[in-house]
């Protein structure tokens, strides 16, 4: 019975195995926080190393310095903003167009598995 | 002992009878008590899901059964099959216990969810005919009764979307979703017309057989276009997915859960229809379906993703993220499909292994996909619920209030993007290696996609729960216990099966796979042979 | 809405039951002729329907609860569906017709061209549930329908 | 060809639905074209169980080697036309709803939210 559920899954060419993984994450970890230990401990709280610098200027109270979602991304949705500008347009939220969509993509499929 | 068993007997039966009922019995009790009725609710599915789990059991020990309406199956193994039948294989039982999981979580959580709402009597008759139109549309051996539960599902799920009609946005988008059902489930129609004509039968199994008899007529070829674009729509496939964001993002968050399970039945009807009923001659059109389910995949992810990137409304991203995920279903099958119908007669299964690795890979995306976007939608309905607030920018630093919450958007997050040690990677892995091979762009589109899936996440749980705390949602709460033990199911499973993915796949999915791509099993019963 | 004029209403009054008693026929004659619960439950309804129309809708409304009408619409569906679990216990699958070929109640079996309304088993028992399902469920959407126009009217 | 006059029709009604569907502005239109669509397949349907010279199959009162036409697909289009029932009342309480949100039942009104 646990052989059965500890068995590895094989993917073809490949084999995974969650608790091995999770053992090897464990033991990479451990040498991560072994590291981190070693490093300089110089650090201490309260003081004004832990506060931000914002160029010089006054930094605002906490619950303003929120990044909202639609400001993350900003440079992907900028560079790729002629393929979202059309998706944007496909999407016109018109139950027509819906139809139409079905439609075309039907007429499609009769063209290239239908007559050819 | 022995009224069980003679229950057991009829369990296929009644799984489709017992949430009917229920159905029809929820206005008596609400009458009586509110409350009542919805613990009521909650019984009767989890009697279903008692008889679907002991059906599991059977069919997987002892194969396909057949269950004859009004009669045996001795009496209609004649020339005509005119009765109405289920027919349960592996394959069939396996989209049951997804439909039931997400139907029993999905009424725990209305329990807390929907609790201030009124009309709450015909809230749950519809969710249970849902239910019972879903598990019907997965069960069902007959293509006219597939096409009356395709029904059923399309109009309580409809009505479900718009439940919120004080909101003129989800009237909306239960108004595009019913017209979107009514056309494509009347193309279903059409092309049953079509076979029925030909073939001078209904049942799934007769009409695969005569199929392989008789060729491959023009016909056919239509009613086969006809069946996968409809299906390939109501199953949220690009570029027809654009009601699914509509209607997952606005209808009630519980409702949103048994959506992913009815778009889920859909594309189990795509994949019954390609395999089992045209499973003989699939192989004839010179241009493969396969290459066409694998383009419509690829194009789903795609676009599923960019669009996501950009959303503003919460659970309208998790729609677009969940359009994705079924892009990754249509590119495994696919991708199975294309070896399994090939015309050459050097490349089959036995030489190009990969294609039964693509298939399971696929299946188990199937459940795998349900249950995560499942729990991302209902810690979306459990912020809405908590802070009244759908949009991204808006939220903010909710961690701080709602730790139960954020932790099981965390394991959706990671199960939904992939990363290890969750069940996503398992089923992603399979699909990646697999569809690598049959070519590389394929699975570096899908692992691409996962990327994004996992920065659109990244940014949500950064949006909604992390942040400095914001003075609005200062006297935010965490949400009622019964919303909370909802999502813990669903995160349970997510783990159990992220860790042991092996005992799903050996004892759930490979048979599943094996009843796909062998559709002799599934005609089996017509000569006897039980 | 306000009803019509009396030549109207007393119109509506006389053919209601002539319509009422077709549709009923249509219902109990389900396995023998054209027909069944679903037609002439509609006929009903739109028997009920004409009565709506003539006089009103509010007037309706005075009369009859959209609440109680749902109440009926549960119990047809339930005796259909209590029907099929009866072929459970009686007939040993789901759905059977168990009546067939008994002494009871439509119990004959039809010989020769020349059936009598005795037969069908418990097909004319489920006619009547859905009949009954049918009447109720078709009138409180045409009842629903009218109200909620008449409420926009009002508001207006 | 007078037998393939029933088909014609029922591509005609199909492709007057779709136009409907597809090209007019108002919901209770595009409603009434959802309709029409349903009529051509169920015409289509009932077609589909005509015998040339059959009667209705219609047990009493017939002798039992009459022709008769064939009665599943009958019962099929019953079925559908029910369905149809039901999500026409369906869809046209979802315009009432629209209606009183916008007081406008052009297609347009119902934009998305990717605009």
């Amino acid at each position: 019975m646990i052989d059965m559920i500890l068995e590895t899954l094989q993917t073809g060419t490949g084999f995974w195995n969650p608790l091995t993984w999770i053992v090897a994450f464990v033991i990479i970890f451990l040498i991560v926080f072994i590291f981190r230990g070693m490093g300089n401990k110089s650090y201490k709280k309260g003081t004004g190393q832990t506060q931000a610098f914002l160029s010089g200027n006054k930094e605002y109270e906490k619950h303003q310095m929120h990044v909202q979602s639609s400001n993350l991304y900003w440079g992907w949705t900028e560079s790729l903003k002629w393929v979202i500008d059309m998706l944007k347009k496909m999407h016109t939220g018109n139950v027509s167009d819906y139809v139409l969509w079905f439609i075309v993509v039907m007429g499609l499929l009769l063209l290239s598995v239908g007559l050819i | 002992m022995n009224i069980i068993d003679m229950l057991l007997a009829h369990a296929p039966a009644l799984i489709i009878a017992i949430p009917l009922l229920g159905a029809f019995l929820t206005p008596l009790i609400s009458r009586v008590s509110d409350k009542g009725r919805n613990i009521f609710a909650i019984i009767i599915l989890g009697i279903t899901a008692l008889f679907v789990f002991y059906l599991a059991s059977d069919v997987l020990a002892n194969g396909p059964i057949t269950y004859v309406f009004g009669s045996t199956a001795e009496t209609v193994q004649s020339s005509t099959v005119i009765r109405i039948l289920f027919e349960i294989d592996a394959l069939s039982i396996f989209m049951a216990i997804i439909g039931i999981i997400l139907a029993f979580v999905a009424v725990l959580y209305s329990y807390a969810f929907m609790e201030k709402n009124t009309g709450l009597d015909k809230y749950y008759t519809l969710l249970l005919l849902m239910t019972t139109g879903m598990l019907g549309m997965m069960l069902t051996g007959d293509m006219f009764n597939f096409f009356v539960f395709l029904e059923i599902t399309s109009i309580a799920s409809a009505a479900l979307v718009a439940f919120w009609t004080n909101k003129s946005k989800a009237v909306e988008a239960g108004f595009k979703y019913i017209v979107i059902s009514t056309v494509g489930a009347l193309f279903v129609l059409f092309a049953i017309a079509l076979l029925y004509g030909q073939y001078d039968a209904l049942n799934m199994a007769k009409i695969a057989q005569n199929l392989g008899l008789s060729g491959f007529t023009f016909l056919d070829k239509i009613a086969l276009v006809l069946l996968i674009a409809a299906l390939a729509m109501k199953g949220g496939l690009a570029p027809m997915h654009m009601w699914l964001p509509d209607a997952y993002g606005r209808a009630p968050a519980s409702i949103s859960l048994l959506l992913v399970g009815a778009t889920q039945a859909s594309l189990y009807g795509l994949f019954r229809i390609v395999f089992t009923v045209y499973g003989d001659v699939i192989s004839l059109p010179t241009v493969s379906i396969g290459w066409i389910l694998v383009l419509l995949g690829i194009i789903t992810m795609l676009i599923g993703v960019v669009m996501a990137i950009i959303q503003t409304e919460f659970k309208r991203l998790i729609a677009y993220s969940a359009v994705a995920e079924l892009g990754y279903m249509a590119l495994a099958i696919g991708t199975g499909l294309t070896i399994v119908a090939n015309a050459d007669p050097t490349i089959t299964l036995q030489t190009a292994p990969f294609a039964m690795k693509a298939i399971i890979g696929g299946l188990f995306h199937v459940i795998n996909d349900a249950l995560d976007v499942g729990l991302l939608f209902l810690v979306a309905g459990a912020v809405y619920y908590a802070t009244k607030e759908t949009s991204l920018n808006r939220l903010g630093g909710l961690a701080r209030n709602m730790k139960y919450t954020t932790v099981f958007f965390i394991i959706g997050l990671l199960a939904v993007s992939g990363l290890p040690p969750f069940n996503g990677f398992a089923s992603k892995l399979l699909i990646y290696e697999s569809t690598y091979q049959l070519n590389p762009i394929l699975s570096i589109v899908a692992i691409l996609s996962s990327i994004l899936l996992l920065a659109i996440f990244v940014k949500v749980l950064h949006a909604v729960f992390l942040g400095p705390a914001l003075p609005k949602f200062e006297s935010v709460r965490e949400v009622p216990k019964s919303m909370l033990v909802a999502m813990a199911i669903i995160a349970g499973i997510i783990i159990i099966f992220g860790l042991f993915p092996n005992l799903v796949v050996s004892n759930l999915i490979e048979p599943a796979a094996n009843a796909l791509v062998n559709n002799n099993s599934y005609l089996q019963w017509l000569t006897g042979g039980i | 809405m306000k009803g019509m004029s009396t030549i109207v209403k007393t119109i509506a009054n006389i053919s209601f039951p002539i319509i009422t008693i077709y549709g009923l026929y249509i219902i109990a004659h389900g396995h023998l002729t054209p027909g069944g619960g679903f037609q002439g439950g509609a006929i009903v309804a739109s028997g009920l329907a004409l009565i709506a129309v003539a006089h009103g809708s509010s007037w309706i409304e005075s009369k009859i609860k959209e609440h109680d009408l749902s109440l009926f619409e549960s119990l047809g569906a339930l005796a259909f569906i209590g029907l099929a679990f009866f072929g459970i216990i009686f007939g040993g699958v789901f759905f059977s017709n168990f009546l067939v070929d008994t002494s009871m109640l439509f119990g004959n079996i039809p010989v020769g061209g020349a059936a009598d309304i005795n037969t069908g088993g418990t097909l004319p028992l489920m006619n009547f549930a859905v009949g009954l399902k049918v009447i109720v469920g078709l009138f409180a959407i045409v009842l629903v329908m009218a109200l909620a126009t008449h409420k926009k009217e009002d508001s207006s | 060809m007078i037998a393939n006059i029933p088909y014609l029709a029922v591509a005609g009604l199909i492709i007057i639905g779709l136009y409907t569907i597809l090209f007019k502005k108002n919901l209770i239109k595009m409603v009434i074209g959802i309709t029409i669509l349903e009529s051509g397949v169920n015409l289509f349907l009932i077609t589909l169980g005509y015998r040339l010279g059959s009667i209705a199959p219609i047990f009493t009162g017939n002798s039992e080697d009459a022709l008769m036409s064939y009665p599943v697909p009958q019962a099929l289009t019953l079925t559908s036309i029910v369905i149809g029932v039901a999500v026409l009342a369906l869809m046209l309480s979802l315009i009432i709803h629209i209606y009183r949100h916008h007081g406008s039942l052009h297609v347009s009104k119902i934009g998305g939210d990717d605009q």
